[in-house]
């Protein structure tokens, strides 16, 4: 079984927010079918920090890391988005301890601990019409495929696939569902017909993850 | 689009360093947290009263600090709570022994920001409490949402826990008479027009020529219904019937009465919007006392507007009376 | 077109009764004669000062009765300007034995109105002097036309005569503030879009998206012409410049900065459009002493913005101080 | 030669009237392209009123008639309009003294004094891209035709009809002019490529009286 290393998740990190900044007017144009399009706005407030600053970040353990981008997503997101992402990063470097070393179940622990931690802030769960219903449906995906053992396919960029097309199935399915929490939640009925923002960001960021460790070789 | 901008991300700071330019003595523009406040804060001898939201509903919230209401403003991104830390850095700058009153209009990320302040605040010795208004008639309470949302009736709170505030009340009195006034107001807003972010660059929502959105929301989001656009009076009396049987108000109220313009809506209209509202409280013995009409709480470019009711008492109309020196008009 | 409105006939006369409604201490509202007045004219004291023009400029000049600016208002149909018999009538009701002054933006059917009911009431014994307002530098002065158009900068002559009155100036010291005052007043205004007159229902000009017109007229005349839309800094340059080079400011000078939205254009876009005014100004070595953002004189529903300049000296400083209680906020 | 008798006056009046009533929104329209688009409304507010009331006014004389309707125009209608209306009616009742049978030749008469009260009211003349350049050649042919003497054509309705086809290729031709007066002036040379609104309506009004004329038989 492969090994996610620290400079694989500086890889993912830095690839999401290479996608939060590569994507901005397309999450905004999502949010404002039944929300106030400023998500993809504020997403690249703080993602594009991320990217400026990133040789200026402690990199002592991936925990610090993480932590690291925690702050910077907290100190400049705002909205919704900064709050949840903030405490999904913060609650990410928490779940790895002082692990240096990372494996695949670290990473499906870590979203894990992400998304415990938007449960608990956004007081919203699984079927709300959140990124919650793109992000646990990928980490199920996930870890089923890495305990179904040695598949050949079960190589980090095999995984990476495995879990953006979860995450894109899952997020196209949020069309359908009923905002229970957000700004959405407002319109009731009306917010049928229409994919979740958040939900669809994961999945281009999952699908980027994906296209680019199959480049990485 | 169509706006004075110059790169939208720069619209923010950029709006508050003209504000602050337009009011030298009195505010100060500390642009690390887009923080607009007194520039006599914070006062030893006071609560320092605190309110935060996105940015584009101007003058709310920013164009309300001064003396007799607001210490500060700590407005976020176009439509956007502000980032906690922004609202941690202000209650710093503005934290007085007699503690900080947060204001915050009932939206989820607003909630958010505001509460992980308010801890952080609280764990550096700071008395905070954080008052949560909602007046919005347009969406009702339910299990699952967040709750009404916080619109135009924000002014009443911020003019009154102000007013109080300036005369030595303390934190928990303050917190009384802002959730008091909360509790008696009710909004109702809609939209002819959609607004244009800034940084979208095109109309938040499409609505044909000949539609209007009934209950739209401040951030453009969309409301109870679409419907036929129709004449003033017939729309005018949809929004006094929503908000009067909302809390209800009933013959023998005496009440504030405020039309709130969205952004887009000339005075003209506003006006005339007040007669036709003025006349139908009348019509329910419903007697306006004091009027208000102008912008207040806007939702950037959008044509529109909103009618906001206050059951006034003694204590009520004596705290909306008293002086305020704000860059916006208040009486 | 997506107004508050009943019948387009009925847009003018209710949107006074709503303001009527909304003063009902210290307004009075004359339906036969689409006449705002204080309810406490004429006073004998006093000079009467009248404001007339064509509606639709809302704050301007309904907006502006009360004690300390105007005695009387009589505004026209949209962008028309009122009958002679409208001003005749208006004259008679605030007929003072100190006198009246008549304050007209300069348009060829204002001039005629204004100077055919100053006849009329001349011939029945009342002292009347008219004072035309010219400040918009966008029109050149020519042989051929009736000069200089008044704009925005109106504002400023009736808050500087309406002090003097108030203070018991006789009407030749009246007369002469004010022509002081619009003699070092000077404004330059532009377009984003069109505005929509309700009984015509549909814009006035066509404006593509992204075009605006510089130097537009407050009735949507044309300008000095259309160019592209740019970013807001570059067209507020155009906007200063136009105005300082009219007069000309130059360093040194202390001003009053006003920045005037048309009518569609939000807060939140003006007080940007202030700062970047203010910075030019600095940037010339002018003086911001006093500043005004916000809606003074209005184009219907038009996105767009002007920029007036006042030379002050202590005597003009002074007046403009000087406190008014009138509908729209002044200071 | 045909004479213009008092019931001619009430029904020319009257077409004017109601051309101003029917053409609101067509002369507002004309009104917009360089000017503020309020011309039809300011004439329909005073014409509506001049067909409201028409059975009470004085009609002890065509000058008295037309003093009434003078007054009632200044009584309502605004912008320019008003005074220049205004004054021509008045102009007009004061060139027919204490006639009561009328000549083609007082109808001249009228329509010179007209288009002299709007000359001295408006500080304006010939060439001015205005109604007076509908007006003064429509005048012109009117009287050239009763000067040319008794041609079968020179019946009442034979007049009105050769006026009619003066006044609007009159009016036609004010596309070609650069106003010099009024609120069109302000354009300079952007005014030019469309006619004057106000000499549009004389010809349109002048058209309705011909047609109606011819009708009446
Ligand atoms: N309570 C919540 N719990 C989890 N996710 C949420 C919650 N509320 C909103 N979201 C997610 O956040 C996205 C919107 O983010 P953003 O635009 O920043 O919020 P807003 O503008 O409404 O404050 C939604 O598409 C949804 O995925
Ligand atoms: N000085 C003038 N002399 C003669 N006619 C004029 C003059 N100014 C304007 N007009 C006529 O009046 C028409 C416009 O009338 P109106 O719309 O009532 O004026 P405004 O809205 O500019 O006050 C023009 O089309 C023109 O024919
Ligand atoms: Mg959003
Ligand atoms: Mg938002
Ligand atoms: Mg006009
Ligand atoms: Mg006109």
């Amino acid at each position: 079984m492969s090994s996610t290393t620290a400079s694989d998740l500086e890889f993912v990190v830095r690839t999401i927010a290479q996608t939060a900044v590569d994507n901005e007017r397309e999450f905004s144009e999502l949010d404002a079918v039944v929300g106030d399009g400023d998500f993809g706005f504020s997403l690249a407030r703080g993602f594009e920090i991320v990217i400026a600053d990133w040789d200026s970040f402690d990199r002592s353990s991936p925990s610090t890391f993480l932590k690291k981008i925690a702050l910077v997503i907290s100190k400049r997101v705002g909205g919704t988005s900064g709050p949840l992402w903030g405490t999904a990063f913060l609650r990410a470097a928490g779940a790895l301890g002082d692990k240096t070393e990372l494996t695949a179940e670290d990473a499906v622990a870590v979203l894990r601990a992400a998304a415990e931690g938007i449960k608990a802030r956004g007081r919203s769960d699984l079927g709300d019409k959140t990124l919650l219903d793109a992000l646990i449906p990928m980490t199920d995906a996930l870890e089923k495929e890495i305990h179904a053992g040695d598949d050949p396919a079960n190589t980090s960029a095999g995984l990476a696939r495995i879990a953006a097309t979860a995450a894109r199935t899952a997020a196209d399915a949020t069309s359908t569902m009923q905002a229970m929490r957000g700004r959405p939640s407002y319109t009731g009925e009306r917010s049928i017909g229409s994919p979740d923002a958040g939900a669809v960001a994961i999945a281009v960021m999952a699908e980027r993850i994906a296209d680019e460790w199959a480049a990485r070789g | 689009m169509k706006k004075f901008v110059n790169d939208p991300k720069d619209f923010v700071p950029e709006m508050l360093e003209g504000l602050a330019l337009a009011n030298p003595d009195t505010l100060r523009y500390v642009p690390e947290y887009n923080l607009i406040m007194r520039a006599d804060a914070p006062m030893t001898d006071k609560v320092s009263i605190v309110q935060g939201s996105g940015s584009g509903h101007e003058p709310a919230h920013v164009m309300s600090v001064g003396k007799g209401m607001l210490d500060a403003a700590c407005p976020g991104d176009i439509f956007a709570a502000p980032p906690t830390d922004y609202v941690y850095e202000t209650v710093k700058m503005v934290a007085s022994p007699k503690g900080v009153l947060l204001l915050v209009n009932n939206y989820t990320g607003d909630r958010m920001a505001f509460e992980m302040a308010q801890e952080l605040s609280e764990a550096d010795g700071v008395t905070v409490r954080t008052l949560f208004i909602d007046d919005d008639v347009s969406v009702q309470d339910s299990t699952y949402t967040v709750g009404r949302r916080g619109v135009a009736g924000n002014f009443f709170v911020m003019k009154a826990v102000g007013a109080a505030a300036e005369r030595g009340a303390d934190l928990d009195e303050v917190y009384r008479i802002g959730e008091k006034v909360n509790s008696v107001t009710r909004t109702m807003g809609m939209a002819l027009t959609a607004c244009t972010p800034p940084a979208k660059g095109s109309p938040l929502f499409d609505l044909p020529d000949d539609e209007i959105e009934m209950g739209v929301g401040i951030h453009g989001e969309p409301g109870r219904r679409r419907e036929k656009l129709r004449p003033a009076k017939e729309m005018v009396h949809e929004l006094v019937n929503a908000v009067v049987e909302d809390l209800p108000f009933t013959s023998g109220d005496g009440v504030a009465l405020m039309v709130n313009g969205l952004g887009g809506t000339p005075l003209s209209e506003l006006y005339l919007v007040y007669g036709l509202a003025h006349k139908e409280l009348a019509g329910r013995g419903i007697e306006v006392r004091r009027s208000y009409v102008g912008e207040y709480c806007t939702s950037l470019d959008m044509a529109g507007a909103s009618i906001t009711l206050v059951k006034l008492d003694d204590e009520i109309t004596d705290l909306l009376e008293a002086p305020a020196e704000i860059p916006a008009r208040v009486f």
